[in-house]
């Protein structure tokens, strides 16, 4: 365990982002989202929630993966340079560390996505325990624990690149007036090697107490006692077929909002873009709520709102857990239900079938 | 400030109605009145034809400058179309306007079927104008440059 | 609120109408949810108080298809919309019963949060005969806020308590214009060119393009976007670069140029908080300008402005002459 | 995907000088699409057509780019081209790499590069392309000539020739228009009445023909072959069918104090009136603004006078809606007012008139009875000056930048018919230059100064100074000999410039017929097209379409006629086939379309649509496509783009800003 008073912090960054890329919780326009690290900029670690989740570091919004480039008749395809150059993600929260999880299980097994691949070779993850959780979160209800942001499998042996390599590098306490920095994985004491001059030696009393602090905290928290009793792999026919979607929709608009911002959603379209002597071939988050999501020749496969609304929480609490060993693909980050334009989201999708099952929540 | 740059070759597109302004363009070519090739000029029925999207598209493609081309108000063969494109057409430069974007890359003129001249007098005015604003950088995509 | 759940019962026991569109309480204080009530007995969930900011003219459009009619409770602001939505053949008349409910101004949790009031377990006094000021329940003890320092962007520069089309009012409103609707945009014209596209640079980049302005905005109610068809090769899912957030973002506003009520909605419902109502702002400054007054949603027959034209409009070079 | 053919033509040296054709060629080769691309000399020849027609055979093309000249020359030959090879002609598109390239570039490099992207850019456009079909329009066999000069009525009689029912509007009481003020006519100086009256009455006469006169167009909307115009008759307060024309209102009349305009102002006439005694219809009417019995309700001698009983107080406008297939606009001329001309003290001066004034004083039915008088004290002139080109080929925006072609000869006549008669009266002439072209001019206007004794003064008058005996001092320049002159005159006349009758603007606007920066209506093409305007179905005839003298505006009027008899003589029409067309998926039936659609070619429909997860009744937009010109206002008022133009579609113009754009 290390700390570094909280004033050194400009130190801290200007040493990691040496040679690196640094992404960290930047105030920008009012909002604080996920951003490279430069001498301007606005950290926000006091940001609970950024707007959008780190995702982007991994699996950008928009990436181009290959440009074909016209000559006469010729063709000349170049595949998009794979992520080469280090870098830290600084503050995720014990949520976006699990979303990360979730996004390995679908890019790291096979058929390996490449780019993907290649960032979570060259990243290495921050995580910042959650000094002051808010009403709208419920990473409690997927076994998440805010207040040590290790995630899941931080015990797994270093070295092995693929499915192993889950959870944070690092842990960090934000505390008073300093940093509890605590290296987890060998990426990330390699790290603390680089920055080692900041820090200093600390015991871990101080941690302790404040993991208490913010469990105390969670316990109060509204949705605390959400359950997902009733939910999981095997409830397909029975959660697919319920009349409940019926009214549960409708306030819906179809925007992609609650897809845009969460940690987990992963689903992207394939798309090109002509340019002067060719295509750009490149790939873009899509949503479920849209009405051309995965839209074929043939026509679309979810023709109704209904249907699209259904396939977004199914896929979340349903078909990902039967085809992940039970793990949900939703982190109770609470963006969506602090987002939605009409108020909607998961916990009141998780409510409204537990009153029908009469399970304990409400 | 005029020519800032004597190598830098705009894209400039014309959109010229087929009654006045492109028999305005043709009377300028078989007057052998010259501007610059940098003009490149798409034919519309009529100027109220031109859709936003065409023009913030063109900038999209890497368009220095956008001019639009139609019949005098109170000439046009479809009656009132110009009327409709002088408002939508104010109100979209106006709102580039309001965003920062050089408002000298835009513009409407009117350019009779008998106005040879004032055709060529107005493109070579045009690519002077954009030659001295210099490459359009706040509306491109940059990946057409490229 | 007893009031509306009582009224609504009421027309729904009668067979006046087939369901109540209102809102439904949320689970946290502040997420109260647009929904249809087809039963006395779900009208138990209906709330009604500061923040019921949802436009709901917009769900008329789905509830005009349904058989009978639809108890709607609009808003003054709403009411614009409602009657744009009539105007342009969306939303039928004649399929809806109209409460205008009363309005004081809606709440933005958003401004709340940005007091430094966090970890929030109830508001008290967002009711619309409530007190001048919130009492704020949070994790870490009692806050207080003044109402009107929680309210939205639009309610300051509120266009009035009338409601355009109603069957029935229920509640008093109350005028909370205290800004100058075109005081924001005017400041923007005054900045430097080089200043106007920064600020707009550094906003718009941070658009998302989740559609939410797009999906909530009443005007913006085509049954398959340009934006998500392939009519002018236009499909676009993300802001794969700086100018595709500019387009769209442009010809959105430009396609509800003249049929924008400035109900807010856009800038209410954006995720990233992008100040998306000066683009609508503009263009109604600049038609009021070059046009003469226009307000959409008035109810009047009137043509809409850019479906209209006088022979001695301005030129469009009048940008460029103006500077 | 197309099948696309490219053909560079060379123009003869017109393009192959500035544009590598050769270059052009191999360049378009890469162009997705392309499959076959040829150059040859001359394109819209027999043989280069039949080049296009053997490869869109052999190499089975489903599309054609022509790099030529401009469309508006020869689409209509390349589109032909196609159809006789079995390819729809929509499926053909040109790259104007002539007037829009060659004739304007000298770079070769540049203009080269430029007719690559311009033919890059059609054939982008052909490969949305999508083969069209025109449609048929049924055309009224009935033309509208609007103005009864000597153009309107030559052009009525020859249509009316052929068969075909032929309406004449006249704006004032009369036709005969300008024709009927002229006394005598150039070169061959026979009198102007003497030969227009006898057209009048026999346009009168002729049962094909119907004349509104002191009527006006008011309104006109359709399209070539089925216009619909309302034509307002203005009160006459006379009854057409009771008036004998015996002129005994006008003798009794006690309003007399009206100035007459037939006559140039120069002298009054009655309220109730007919403009000349030759008028056809030979049936007064009265002028309400200057009539006792309209301004004070007491009178009525006229009334009291006729004995036909044909004076009606009461009658009122009466609009007359009918059918057209063709238009022909005979508006004519009048001289431009000369209130921005103060040096020549026209407005000071009664003894400074203009030509027409002149012909008028001339005419033995003018105000002088045809004694050549002085207007102020009504005694002979001595010496007489004539001012040429007043506001003709004028350099600054008093007057206009043309000549107005007829002033020339009708000086020349002026000054020998006043040598002839008044042998003792001097004639000086002041000129820019002397332009004599036509049949027998520079004949006339040599007898003039060789037989007449004219005296001609090269050079411009600088001031017209009227002095206090009444006699005007001329100062001016004669540019020959470079010195000042002076010259006391009694009498100056003017050559005004001539400029389209005002009111065509307001006509144009209405035909949507295109005029020029003079308010000269503009031709289809200046030199193939010069009686046809860019609006089909629209026709010129006369001096609206620019300067000319009486034998020009009759042949024009005739060629005016031909054409106008081509069309009525066909039964039906092909329409244009790109018209504006609604995607019912997409449509919101939200109106904005049809708010600006200029011919009323939209309407709505409640239509079931039904779509995978959508089977409803929507109201949704549809365009008649007989109606619809294809302006294409209506796909931009369309916020969802359901709306789109064939022919002109959304994609194609966003293919064609890529090409240029790339």
């Amino acid at each position: 365990m290390y700390k570094i008073e909280k004033q050194n912090l400009t130190a801290l960054f200007r040493k990691i982002a040496e040679g690196r890329d640094l992404y960290l919780p930047v105030e920008s326009a009012g909002q604080v989202n996920f951003a490279a690290w430069d001498e301007e900029a606005k950290v926000s670690l006091d940001t609970t929630k950024t707007v959008k989740s780190p995702k982007d570091a991994f699996f950008p919004q928009s990436e181009t993966l290959y440009t074909c480039k016209k000559e006469g008749k010729k063709l000349e395809v170049t595949q998009e340079a794979l992520r080469e150059k280090g870098f830290v993600v600084f503050g995720m929260k014990a949520c976006d560390v699990r979303g990360v999880e979730v996004l390995d299980r679908v890019f790291l097994s096979e058929p390996v996505d490449s780019y993907y691949q290649a960032r979570r070779e060259h990243g290495v993850l921050v995580a910042l325990a959650c000094k002051e959780p808010e009403e709208s979160c419920f990473c409690t209800a997927f076994g998440i624990d805010a207040a040590n942001p290790v995630g899941a499998d931080a015990e797994k042996p270093a070295g092995d690149h693929t499915m192993n390599q889950t959870g944070a590098d690092v842990a960090v306490w934000d505390i008073a007036d300093w940093l509890y920095w605590k290296p987890l994985t060998e990426k990330g004491e390699a790290l603390t090697e680089s920055v080692r001059g900041l820090l200093t030696e600390a015991g871990e009393e101080e941690v302790l107490a404040e993991q208490s602090r913010i469990r105390a905290v969670l316990k109060r928290l509204p949705y605390a006692d959400l359950s997902l009793e009733g939910w999981g792999g095997d409830a397909t026919k029975e959660k697919f077929d319920s009349p409940l979607w019926e009214t549960l929709y409708r306030p819906c608009l179809g925007c992609g909002t609650c897809t845009f911002v969460c940690p987990t959603c992963q689903c992207y379209d394939i798309k090109d873009y002509r340019t002067k002597d060719g295509i750009q071939r490149y790939r873009c988050w899509d949503s479920c709520m849209y009405s051309d999501f995965t839209l074929m020749s043939a026509g679309n496969n979810r023709t109704t709102q209904l249907q699209r609304f259904r396939q977004r929480f199914m896929h979340k609490l349903v078909y990902y857990p039967a085809n992940n060993d039970g793990l949900f693909s939703c982190t109770g980050c609470g963006r969506c239900v602090e987002k939605c334009p009409s108020s909607l989201n998961i916990v009141k999708v998780i409510k409204a079938f537990a009153k029908e099952g009469g399970a304990r929540n409400e | 400030m005029s020519i800032a740059n004597e190598s830098f070759r705009p894209k400039i597109v014309a959109f010229c109605c087929n009654w006045c302004s492109y028999a305005g363009a043709d009377l300028a070519g078989s007057s052998r009145l010259s501007y610059p090739a940098d003009v490149k000029i798409i034919r519309v029925p009529c100027s109220c034809r031109v859709n936003p999207m065409f023009i913030l598209r063109a900038f999209e493609r890497g368009a220095d400058g956008v001019i639009l081309c139609g019949c005098h108000p109170g000439d046009c063969h479809y009656t009132t179309g110009n009327y409709y494109t002088r408002r939508r057409m104010t109100l979209l430069f106006s709102m580039l306007d309001f965003l920062g974007v050089e408002n000298g890359r835009t513009r409407v003129e009117w350019v009779s079927a008998a106005e040879g001249v004032k055709f060529s007098a107005t493109m070579n005015e045009f690519v002077e104008t954009i030659r001295a604003l210099g490459p359009n950088v706040r509306l491109g995509d940059l990946r057409c440059r490229s | 609120m007893q009031e509306l759940r009582k009224r609504a019962g009421e027309l729904l026991a009668d067979g006046t109408v087939a369901r109540v569109l209102a809102w439904r309480a949320g689970d946290l204080p502040y997420n109260p949810e647009p929904a249809f009530f087809e039963t006395e007995a779900e009208l138990e969930h209906l709330v009604y108080d500061g923040f019921c900011g949802a436009n709901l003219s917009k769900l008329m459009i789905e509830a005009s298809k349904l058989e009978g009619k639809t108890l709607v409770c609009l808003k003054p602001c709403d009411t614009y919309s409602f009657n744009q939505l009539v105007k342009e053949h969306r939303v039928d008349r004649e399929k809806a019963y109209i409460i205008g409910v009363g309005c004081r101004g809606k709440l933005d949790i958003e401004k709340i949060r940005r007091q430094g009031i966090r970890g929030i377990e109830a508001v008290e006094g967002a009711e619309l005969d409530g007190p001048e000021e919130l009492t704020i329940r949070t994790f870490s003890g009692e806050k207080k806020c003044a109402y009107r320092d929680a309210m939205l962007e639009r309610c300051h520069v509120c266009k009035g308590k009338e409601h355009m089309a109603y069957d029935e009012l229920l509640g008093e409103s109350r005028d909370t214009k205290d800004a100058e609707r075109f005081a924001e945009v005017e400041a923007i014209e005054r900045m430097p060119a080089k200043e106007r596209f920064a600020y707009f640079q550094k906003e718009l980049s941070k658009c998302i393009r989740c559609n939410a302005c797009r999906n909530a905005c009443p005007a913006c109610s085509c049954r398959k976007c340009v934006f998500d068809s392939t009519k002018f090769d236009s499909e676009q899912k993300a802001n794969v670069d700086s100018f595709e957030e500019k387009m769209f973002h442009i010809i959105r506003a430009f396609h509800v140029a003249g049929r924008c009520t400035d109900c807010g909605e856009c800038s209410r419902v954006c995720p990233q908080g992008i100040p998306l109502h000066l683009f609508n702002r503009k263009f109604i400054k600049d038609i009021n300008t070059f046009y003469g007054e226009y307000q959409a949603g008035t109810g009047s027959d009137e043509k809409a402005p850019l479906t209209n034209y006088t022979l001695e409009d301005a030129e469009p070079s009048v940008v460029r002459e103006r500077g | 995907m197309q099948r696309i053919g490219v053909f560079v033509c060379h123009c003869g040296s017109n393009i192959a000088a500035t544009v590598d054709v050769k270059k052009v060629v191999e360049l378009v080769r890469m162009e997705p699409g392309v499959v076959w691309a040829e150059d040859y000399p001359y394109m819209c020849s027999e043989a280069g057509q039949s080049r296009i027609a053997e490869a869109i055979r052999t190499q089975k093309l489903t599309g054609v780019v022509v790099c030529s000249c401009s469309p508006r020359m020869h689409e209509a030959t390349f589109r032909k081209c196609a159809e006789r090879s079995g390819l729809n002609p929509y499926m053909v598109e040109i790259a104007n790499i002539r007037e829009h390239c060659s004739w304007i570039h000298k770079n070769t490099e540049e203009a080269t590069e430029k007719a690559v992207i311009l033919a890059r850019a059609a054939i982008a456009k052909v490969n949305l392309n999508t083969p069209l079909q025109a449609g048929e329009s049924r055309v009224t066999k009935r033309a509208l000539v609007i103005g009864g000069g000597i153009a309107g009525i030559q052009t009525a009689l020859d249509i009316a020739d052929a068969g075909y029912e032929v309406d004449i509007v006249e704006k004032t009481p009369s036709i005969g228009g300008r024709m009927s003020q002229l006394d005598k006519t150039f070169p061959t100086l026979d009198c102007s009445a003497c030969i227009l009256t006898p057209k009048m009455v026999e346009a009168s006469a002729n049962e094909k023909i119907t004349l509104y006169t002191y009527s006006e167009v008011e309104k006109v909307s359709g399209f070539v072959g089925d216009f619909t115009v309302d034509i307002r008759k203005k009160a006459r307060s006379v009854d057409m069918s009771k008036c004998t024309g015996c002129g005994v209102c006008q003798e009794k009349c006690p309003s007399r104090k009206t100035p007459n305009e037939f006559n140039r102002g120069l002298n009054t006439r009655s309220a109730i009136y007919t403009p000349f005694a030759q008028a056809i219809p030979n049936v007064p009417v009265i002028d309400r603004e200057h009539c006792i019995k309209f301004q004070t309700g007491k009178c009525g001698v006229c009334a009291k006078v006729c004995q036909a009983g044909a004076i009606d107080y009461e009658q009122k406008d009466e609009i007359i809606t009918r059918k057209y297939g063709a238009i022909v606009v005979a508006t004519g001329f009048d001289m431009i007012k000369l209130d921005k001309y103060g040096e020549y003290a026209y407005e000071q001066s009664p003894d400074v008139i203009t030509s027409l004034e002149l012909e008028r004083i001339m005419n033995a039915a003018g105000p002088t009875k045809g004694h050549l008088e002085r207007m102020s004290d009504h005694r002979p002139p001595k010496n007489i000056v004539f001012i040429q080109c007043v506001g003709s080929r004028c350099a600054d925006e008093r007057g206009k930048s043309y000549c107005s072609k007829i002033c020339c000869m009708y000086t020349a006549k002026h000054a020998m018919l006043i040598r002839d008669k008044y042998p003792d009266v001097n004639v000086t002439v002041f000129y820019i230059d002397v332009r004599t072209p036509g049949k027998n001019f520079d004949e006339f206007y040599r007898r003039a100064v060789e037989e007449y004794h004219v005296n001609y003064i090269k050079g411009q008058v600088g001031k017209v100074t009227p002095q206090p005996d009444g006699t005007l001092l001329v100062h001016g320049v004669d540019l020959l000999d470079n010195h000042q002159v002076k010259i006391e005159a009694d009498m100056v006349v003017l050559a005004a410039a001539i400029e389209p009758n005002p009111d065509v603007r307001k006509i144009a606007t209405m035909l949507t017929a295109s005029i020029d920066t003079n308010n000269f209506l503009t031709e289809a093409h200046p030199k193939l097209r010069p009686v046809e305007s860019p609006t089909a179905g629209i026709f010129l005839s006369g001096v609206c379409q620019g300067p000319k003298d009486i034998p020009e505006t009759v042949s024009q009027a005739g060629a005016a006629a031909v054409k106008v008899i081509g069309l009525l003589a066909k039964d039906k029409l092909l329409t244009n086939p790109c018209t504006a067309k609604a995607d019912v998926l997409a449509c919101n039936g939200c109106s904005a379309c049809a708010n600006v659609c200029p011919y009323g070619a939209i309407s709505y429909e409640d239509q079931e649509v039904r779509a995978p997860g959508v089977r409803e009744i929507r109201r949704v937009a549809v365009v008649n496509s007989a109606l619809c010109q294809g302006c294409g206002a209506c796909t931009v008022a369309c916020p969802s783009g359901a709306m789109d133009l064939q022919g002109f579609s959304n994609r194609q113009m966003i293919a064609e800003v890529d090409a240029i754009c790339r």
